[in-house]
């Protein structure tokens, strides 16, 4: 079993400097492959304009590209049709939308059932909902495999909830949820299935209409095609319910000083100018993945997520708070014993070991796991043996630093 | 063999000075760096406007429990007010980035280093600016 | 006085075919200079993290570099202090924080003022708060200068006041608010008073604490930088009664399922990654723009401007409906007499030339100037004389096959 | 000269069909592109189910107003649920990009060319889409 990469060479930064670098923080976001940066550079160079605005061929021929390019977003996830995709600029504006633009979250009552995993950006808006209303926030604990405990789900979810909003894969653990199921309960009482996959996307084959979800979320950076590009996927009925939340140029179809009326379709949730530069690395990004994907990504990365694993248990002293999975997905957070994350994080930067440490964006899991933060490390298609060969030599020299003596 | 986490630094986390809160104490204060989830207690017994204790305890990184020795090590037995004017000077040089041992003197040296790590200056500080509530709390 | 551009060498999309571009649209988006572009590339190749998270020097620098980069902005519009600078990705993002977070349109009651040339962007939200609420929308007509008509101002303005909102510059008609004055009067009635930077921040000098203003918003893309920044200045008085709007990571200090706390500065306003690429380019727009102002871009595009209203008066059978003002400000409207603006300026295209045609985002301005929409040229710092000749010869075809016969 | 405003079309720009509402009708409807801003009414009469008058008017632009010219022209003393079927035939033929003088005959040449500029199509459609407003008034 050869953990050698045989994408690494796409991407310049590994060997732009005589610095090595060992990334293994692709959860925070991915690095961009040659072909992407490409793309938005011949894009600000020779094509850049303001779309669906204009009659001349820069912006026509932009408005037709932004428009094919929603197909192929589309197709990325099994989406029904392009008129499900929304443009925005990442998850977090994503979940803003549907948080902030609901109708059934106007009515003031019922509840909004997450679960204990969740990223800040699927929490936070829940949680000011219910503290301006009467809604209630049901939290669902996790079961010891790490996925959302299925019978505490059923006696959450009820006929008055409104929503459920889970992620598909933890940021922290590398856990994946097993969203059919929840998206059959959800459905049962009528409530909305919002999933957050900002994590996941990268790392398995999304349908949405096999998953049965109302809403799903993802960010452009997390899939290798750099910042500034996210998608809403929104259902025929959920965009029925959804009413715009930003307001601005584009969406509407008459305005006057008095009254406005929205334009039809998904347009209406895309005020303001599109990043089209954005949107034209993400399909650069997704073309790159999809070919990864043809040529055995997953399995790959698999491999050396369980390669990864077996190497953290053996070096000992560390506690991972991933479980072991079937289908190990690229997310492994750990601490080593009596280290504080944020020394160890350091010492490993030393060592030109790019990990995160804290709490990512995930206080109420940390709080649930016991502990106040952990080193998350995340695999990306540039990564191999070599990287983890380095991390244990870092992690050794945080033994020896902080440890044995 | 590491910039930031240097000998004497990491004397002062493994030997931490003052790491027990069972002391009789005038003051008792916790402070917390959400940035980092550093969490710490710091316990100040003050007699006639001098510190005749210091002491802490926490779950904190190397750098907030290595600027917590060096916190307990070097106020006990100074002058509360005195005391205050230090913290006050550590707090402001970390933040300009300034060179810790000449302007504190050289038992501060261990925290040289810390100045170039922004993102972990606020672990340094963590000690003293729950020292400063402390202060807050007793002060004449 | 030849009026030749210094500047177009510098956007490589004038040379990438053998087609030529007369591009008359930099209100819309201005083209992108090499220099920015190579920036983003530079970027997306070697440097791209997620900022504001790592420890690594990736990220640990990325982060440094936004933070200096929010000083460079502070100082490009001259505010207090990088800490009453929030990145978002635009004008219309920025408008949206605003009329969302501010605490005292949560009242129900009191007033907002505008003017009838706001941009959709600075009329949807206001609209939408006097819909829901008991909060009166007042719309301030237009003096015969095109700008806001400030006796009408001074009798819609009261104490019950809560925020006015114009433009700096109308994005159809080029004409300029006196801002300063309307600070003034704003102040006086205890209200907040934002500022529609979008179109200003390309041609004048900005000094946000000359002006008075609480907030002042712009975008990157139409300063020469490309998709996906824009700018909410607030003063400090503005911050300390915003609360922030998107919800997620790295805008709080702590979080438990039950409750939260926000980071303290302007952070708070920027959950989620943030788009370092398009803050680099930002970065790179606004020094190409200084510099190019230190090379005396203002009035060579205010001689440009006159050159051009010149050009259009003599044409004849043209109504004009930008103001002649004492410092033209490259933006210009008119419509061909009995010919549609949609059919000139798919006329223009089939002579290569980029003009924007409709009612740019401002419907109750054209229901104002009593029609439904025109023709809109705006300038940029590669334009030049050539350009305009190019725009009569193809207004000339617009009238042969149109009018003349 | 033109790609899109070719000699037929523009003829039909210059001198419309029907550009008159002074007509006797039984259904008046009026349509909107919010797009282009274009607005137009199209009144029909009908008489044992033919066409026995149409006319339009409007502010609108050239494809949109030769659009409508060439509707009233090929209605008039049309079969009423025919017309309805050549007013479909065509808002479906510009939306794929159809050939539309093979689809409908030679009289719809003027507007093959609106087929390959999709932000124009719609200004085609509308006349069409207005008349197809009155046959649903009307139908029988
Ligand atoms: C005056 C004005 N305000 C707001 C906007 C909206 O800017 P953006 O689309 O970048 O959010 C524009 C540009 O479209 C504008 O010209
Ligand atoms: C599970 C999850 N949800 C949401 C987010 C937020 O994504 P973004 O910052 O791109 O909006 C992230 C990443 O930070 C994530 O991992």
């Amino acid at each position: 079993m050869a953990l050698i990469s045989r994408w690494k060479a796409d991407f310049p930064v590994f060997t732009q400097s005589d610095q090595p670098l060992y990334y293994l923080d692709s959860a925070a976001s991915s690095l961009v492959p040659k072909v992407v940066a490409d793309a938005s550079y011949q894009y600000l160079l020779n094509e850049h304009a303001n779309s669906h605005r204009g009659f001349y061929p820069l912006s026509a021929q932009l408005t037709q590209r932004i428009e094919d390019i929603r197909a192929q977003v589309a197709n990325f996830i099994n989406a029904p049709s392009a008129d499900n995709i929304i443009f925005n600029s990442g998850t977090t504006a994503g979940i803003h939308l549907v948080a902030n633009g609901l109708n059934r979250l106007k009515s003031g009552s019922g509840n909004i059932v997450i679960s204990a995993a969740e990223h800040h950006a699927n929490l936070l808006p829940w949680q000011q909902i219910a503290e301006n209303s009467d809604i209630e926030l049901r939290v669902v604990p996790l079961a010891a495999s790490g996925q959302v405990d299925m019978p505490m789900l059923e006696r959450l979810i009820d006929d008055n909830t409104l929503i459920v909003a889970v992620t598909h894969l933890s940021n922290v653990l590398g856990v994946e949820n097993p969203i059919a199921s929840i998206g059959k309960l959800t459905r049962q009482h009528g409530a909305f299935l919002l999933v957050d996959g900002a994590q996941f996307a990268a790392h398995g084959k999304v349908n949405v209409q096999a998953l049965g979800c109302d809403f799903y979320v993802f960010s452009g950076h997390k899939l290798y095609s750099g910042h500034g590009s996210g998608v809403l996927f929104a259902s025929d009925v959920a965009i029925a319910e959804l009413a715009p939340v930003v307001l601005g140029g584009g969406m509407v179809n008459s305005v006057s000083v008095s009254d406005s009326a929205w334009a039809t379709g998904v347009r209406k949730f895309e005020a303001g100018t599109l990043n089209a530069q954005a949107i034209i690395a993400l399909s650069a990004g997704l073309s790159y993945l999809k070919q990864a994907e043809a040529e055995g990504a997953h399995t790959y990365l698999a491999e050396l997520t369980q390669f990864t694993l077996d190497k953290l248990s053996a070096f000992g002293g560390i506690n991972i708070y991933s479980v072991q999975q079937s289908k190990p997905q690229s997310i492994i957070s750990f601490n080593l014993e009596r280290v504080h994350s944020h020394d160890v994080a350091m010492v490993l930067a030393e060592h030109h070991i790019a990990v995160r440490a804290g709490h990512h964006c995930a206080q109420p899991l940390h709080h649930c796991l016991g502990v106040g933060s952990t080193v998350r490390i995340s695999l990306g298609l540039y990564n191999q043996a070599e990287d983890i060969e380095q991390l244990l030599v870092g992690l050794e020299t945080c033994r020896q630093l902080f440890i044995a003596r | 063999m590491s910039a930031l986490y240097q000998q004497a630094l990491l004397a002062h986390h493994q030997s931490p000075v003052g790491f027990n809160l069972d002391i009789k104490f005038d003051s008792a204060k916790s402070g917390h760096n959400p940035a980092c989830g550093d969490e710490i207690t710091v316990k100040v017994a003050v007699t006639d406007g001098v510190i005749t204790d210091i002491a802490f305890e926490g779950d904190s990184c190397a750098i907030c429990r290595a600027s917590a020795s060096i916190m307990c090590e070097q106020l006990k037995v100074t002058p509360f007010t005195q005391a205050k004017s230090i913290a006050d000077k550590l707090i402001a040089g970390l933040e300009s980035k300034e060179n810790l041992s000449e302007l504190l003197g050289d038992s501060y040296a261990p925290l040289n280093a810390v100045a170039s790590f922004p993102i972990r200056a606020q672990c340094a500080q963590l000690p003293w600016q729950t020292f400063q509530l402390c202060f807050e709390e007793l002060k004449p």
